[in-house]
């Protein structure tokens, strides 16, 4: 039955390929798909995860066994993204109802099949298709929102975008040419002989600058506060929280699996620091609560990127708190923008006329900035930690900007919090009346929140939860033997 | 400062390919994968051309990938560029040739695309290359008359079930206890034209659904200025 | 033997130099479509390179023309992944189309630095900040190195 | 590997390159369309040579037509479509055959 695993990517594909027509026919019925399909791929994510099968299992799609076919490798980390973007999926489904419904439904299916499938593709360019997919279903639905802007912000993105595929292509090829498989369990066998060198780097660093324009890493990151700007703030909430964790995901996967060179991981740290401190800069400057998200964000991810360079388990610990902890949170704060999307200055003194959002906004600015009991700080703290063990003196430069980002970041949040809580002013500048959140995305945010103050009360196990995972993410036999059982020596 | 980081970047990109160029192994590729392909595919799937063995069974999921991407992109450039417009066709009247020749060749490369769609598990070819064949077909009339148009909605019909089928030829294998885009059905002689299973009615799918997809993107840039 | 390495190197020098001229022409080029065409010839360059990772050079075309005989055959994996690729990049190259189609209709240009700089008006007017507030400081609202503000003005490219 | 082929995948190289340079320096759009072109085409020719006639023929129908010609009808209708304008006469060959051909 594992095999119907494979509908949560080819059940929302079906789904939007029918959408246009079967929206012609009967909108009602058309409007039901897509939620519909959701729920059936949460359920079918949720029985496999509360049934006893045995993670990690590996399905070969076509019958074809690994090497030469196309699996899906399922564990733990990467059933619980799966069902994070199934779920999210739901939550940011873009139920608006226009003459353009039918195709933004259609975009946002496509998007989610692809986000399924990286979450749980084991083969290299089989994860590139999803990458790219992703990609044109993201351009389609930031272009749908029809302001001018939003087509310059996707062009600049699809043309950064378009240089990360190609960098990617290009790194594939050079490990194909190099190895002749493309699957990650037979890479990680090959690895060790012969992606050891300068070649496994280079293809090593093209492919990270390829993905990482999706993941928000350094260089590449110039799209995100343009796109989160002027695309509806579900979708931000969607891209933010969720594709870049997927990127990363793939980074997490090749650097544990397949590249184990210690010039990888410097590089890596390099970027990351120089991503949170510019990230975190911006987003202090920044005079609009979206690009202020968006820039934090940046500035978030370069901190995940950092703990992505600490060598073992705890370090990856720390990368899957952070991440699933910025999942929560980014997406929650992005469900605000909904409505304060906007000028900062209109926030002013809004716990007044909306003390739900108000206090939301803080909760979540807490658990970033790192308060002790929520969870945002027991992943800056397992980071920290680990940070300070290590000797190398980069290191040491990480956890000083990771520091300093904490200070710039408290000191920006802060900065709105008080704002909101501020007297009302007799202001007569501001004639118009109050932003205001729109009751559904209220209502995903308190769910956002609650989900926060959940993990709150349970940390403890939580945390044990995620060390398991982080335990089975690192075990490199477990992923080749899951994937070629039997064989001991090489599968071909 | 921008133009210089870029041309930094491209430079040092090309310096370091070519330094790494003599560690790759050109012309003897370790080829782990494609030989086993090579040596089980005849047997797996039953299609002379191995590259569409590849395509549409060991790597399926790619085509069906690729085949979301055609349809994310047409439908946001359908999207992006507005509803259909009542008249989409040039703005000049073609001349006689293009007028006549248009004509003339539409049921030819309607064959040719036909064709190379069915050979495509026998001979160079597939769904692609007679995809696009026969969006050009398509899309020849809209190039001769300036008034003619695309029966979009004949077309999203063709474009949503030649994707739809696609799957549900997978979903039909998962339904009888195999792995899902499993190929089925026997598949006969080597070379035959009637072989090969189920990978030409994938092939058929395919080129359907890029043909579809292609004319209407086609048909999308090629309206009119009207709305400018 | 030593001909055929020759023979690799220049594909493979040729992979490179499309790599880079499209690579360098996006980074470069001021004119919106000049930057997709670049693109296209960087995804050409990188099509190249894939194809050439299975290439041997004594082997035939990857058809069968009967099962008895196992002929040295070329490597049949990145040629169907290239032929995903091909397709990815013409549909990512006619979006990339559309969307010029709009923005040179809404901007009436298609400068890069002038329609970034009309964005970023566009982005701060509707969000409601006023421009000459954050005039001041343009440079930190970039991570990457921000387009120079004299660049405005002078249209570049060949339009 | 033949000498012919060598010399046919040197001569192949070099036009492609430098059909890339040419677009990005040419002025005319149209010019820099049918370049690109020519680089599609001469990949072509080269997948051809690199025994992958699958790929081939899909870079000729896809790369070196259905793109060529997806870009020239952007070109009408992002108003660049000129033909006359200070051209080389090698230019003015290439959009001769591309008007052919996209017709």
């Amino acid at each position: 039955m594992n095999n119907a695993l494979v509908l949560t990517i080819a059940l929302p594909l079906l789904g939007a390929f029918l959408l246009p027509v079967l929206m012609r026919t009967s909108t009602a019925l058309g409007l039901w798909l897509g939620p519909l399909i959701l729920s059936y791929g949460c359920w079918l994510l949720s029985t496999l995860w509360l049934s006893d099968t045995s993670l990690p299992i590996s399905l070969a799609i076509g019958g074809f066994a690994p090497p030469l076919g196309i699996n899906l490798y399922v564990d733990s980390l990467a059933l619980l993204f799966a069902f994070a973007v199934q779920l999210l999926g739901l939550i940011c489904w873009p139920f608006k109802l226009d003459q353009d419904t039918a195709h933004r439904q259609a975009l946002m299916l496509l998007l989610i099949a692809a986000a399924t499938g990286l979450a749980l593709s084991g083969d290299l360019f089989n994860l590139y298709v999803f990458y790219e997919l992703v990609a044109v279903a993201t351009f389609g639905l930031v272009a749908a929102s029809g302001t001018s802007a939003a087509y310059a912000a996707t062009f600049r993105y699809l043309i950064l975008s378009g240089i990360g595929s190609v960098m990617a292509l290009l790194g594939i090829a050079l490990l194909y040419s190099q190895t002749g498989t493309l699957n990650l369990a037979h890479l990680a066998q090959l690895a060790p002989e012969k992606l050891n060198n300068p070649l496994g780097l280079t293809a090593f660093l093209l492919m990270l600058i390829g993905i990482g324009v999706k993941a928000e890493l350094f260089p590449v990151n110039s799209w995100a506060p343009e796109i989160y700007a002027t695309a509806s703030s579900k979708l931000s909430g969607f891209l933010a929280g969720l594709v870049s964790k997927l990127a990363l995901l793939i980074i997490l996967r090749l650097l544990i699996l397949i590249f184990h060179q210690p010039e990888a991981v410097q590089v890596i740290l390099v970027l990351g620091i120089l991503g949170a401190i510019s990230g975190e800069l911006a987003a202090w400057r920044a005079k609009d609560l979206r690009r202020m998200l968006g820039f934090s964000s940046i500035g978030q991810l370069g901190v995940v990127f950092i703990a992505l360079s600490l060598p073992d388990e705890r370090g990856l610990l720390a990368v899957i708190a952070l991440s699933l902890h910025h999942l929560i949170v980014k997406t929650g704060l992005f469900m605000l923008a909904d409505g304060w999307g906007g000028s900062l200055q209109r926030l002013c003194s809004i716990a007044h006329t909306s003390p739900l959002g108000a206090a939301l906004f803080v909760l979540f600015s807490l658990s970033l900035v790192g308060m002790p009991p929520l969870p945002g700080f027991w992943a800056k703290f397992t980071l920290i930690t680990e940070l300070a063990s290590q000797n190398e003196p980069l290191y040491l430069i990480g956890l000083l900007v990771f520091l300093l980002a904490t200070v710039i970041e408290t000191s920006y949040l802060f900065r709105i919090a008080g704002s909101m809580y501020q007297k009302p002013a007799i202001d007569t500048a501001r004639s118009a009346p109050p932003p205001k959140v729109s009751d559904f995305s209220l209502t995903a945010a308190t769910l956002f929140g609650f989900a926060l103050l959940a993990a709150t009360l349970f940390i403890a196990p939580l945390g044990d939860g995620l060390q398991a995972i982080a335990a089975e993410t690192q075990n490199i036999d477990l992923y080749i033997n899951t994937v070629f059982p039997a064989t001991s020596g090489g599968p071909l | 400062m921008r133009n210089l980081t870029g041309l930094l970047f491209a430079g040092g990109l090309g310096f370091m390919l070519l330094a790494i160029a003599s560690g790759i192994n050109f012309g003897n590729p370790a080829m782990l994968v494609g030989k086993a392909i090579q040596s089980s595919a005849p047997e797996q799937t039953g299609a002379a051309n191995i590259v569409t063995s590849v395509v549409l069974g060991y790597r399926g999921i790619d085509t069906l990938g690729e085949l979301s991407i055609l349809f994310a992109a047409a439908s946001a450039a359908g999207l992006i560029l507005g509803r259909r417009h009542t008249t989409a066709g040039t703005m000049t009247k073609g001349g006689f040739v293009l007028h006549h020749g248009g004509a003339l060749l539409f049921p030819l490369l309607l064959t040719i695309g036909f064709y190379i769609i069915f050979h495509g598990h026998l001979t160079p070819g597939g769904g692609f290359q007679g995809g696009v064949i026969l969006a050009a077909a398509f899309f020849l009339p809209l190039l001769a008359r300036p008034g003619a148009r695309l029966h979009h909605a004949m077309l999203s019909l063709i474009e949503a079930f030649a994707g739809a089928s696609f799957i549900l030829i997978g979903l039909a294998a998962l339904m009888q206890g195999e792995a899902f885009l499993q190929p089925m059905m026997d598949q006969h002689t080597l070379g035959q034209l009637f072989s090969a299973g189920t990978l030409p009615l994938l092939y058929l799918a395919v080129g359907l659904k890029v043909g579809a997809e292609l004319a209407s993107l086609l048909s999308h840039l090629a309206q009119t200025e009207s709305e400018l | 033997m030593s001909s055929s390495i020759t023979l690799e190197l220049i594909l493979y020098t040729t992979a490179i130099g499309l790599l880079i001229i499209g690579l360098a022409g996006v980074a470069l080029s001021r004119q919106m479509f000049r930057m997709v065409l670049a693109l296209v010839i960087a995804e050409a360059g990188a099509n190249l390179m894939l194809v050439l990772a299975g290439y041997r050079w004594d082997a035939i075309a990857p058809i069968l023309t009967s099962l008895s005989d196992h002929p040295v055959m070329v490597d049949p994996v990145p040629q169907a992944m290239v032929l995903t690729a091909i397709v990815i990049g013409v549909g990512v190259q006619a979006l990339a189309v559309s969307i010029l189609i709009r923005i040179r209709q809404r901007y009436a240009s298609l400068d890069r630095t002038e329609v970034a700089e009309r964005m970023d008006a566009e982005i701060a007017a509707t969000a409601g900040i006023k421009r000459d507030v954050s005039q001041e400081a343009p440079l930190g609202e970039r991570p990457l190195p921000p387009i120079p503000a004299n660049a405005i003005g002078s249209k570049g490219g060949g339009s | 590997m033949t000498e012919p082929e060598l010399w046919i995948a040197i001569l192949l190289g070099l036009m492609m390159l430098s059909a890339a340079i040419m677009v990005l320096v040419v002025k005319n759009h149209l010019a820099a369309v049918a370049a690109a072109s020519v680089v599609s085409l001469g990949l072509a020719l080269l997948f051809a040579l690199m025994r992958a006639p699958d790929v081939a023929m899909t870079e000729a129908a896809v790369g070196a037509g259905l793109s060529s010609l997806i870009l020239a009808l952007a070109l009408r209708r992002l108003g660049l479509w000129k033909i006359e304008g200070n051209l080389i006469k090698t230019d003015l060959l290439a959009i001769k055959n591309r008007r052919d051909t996209d017709a």
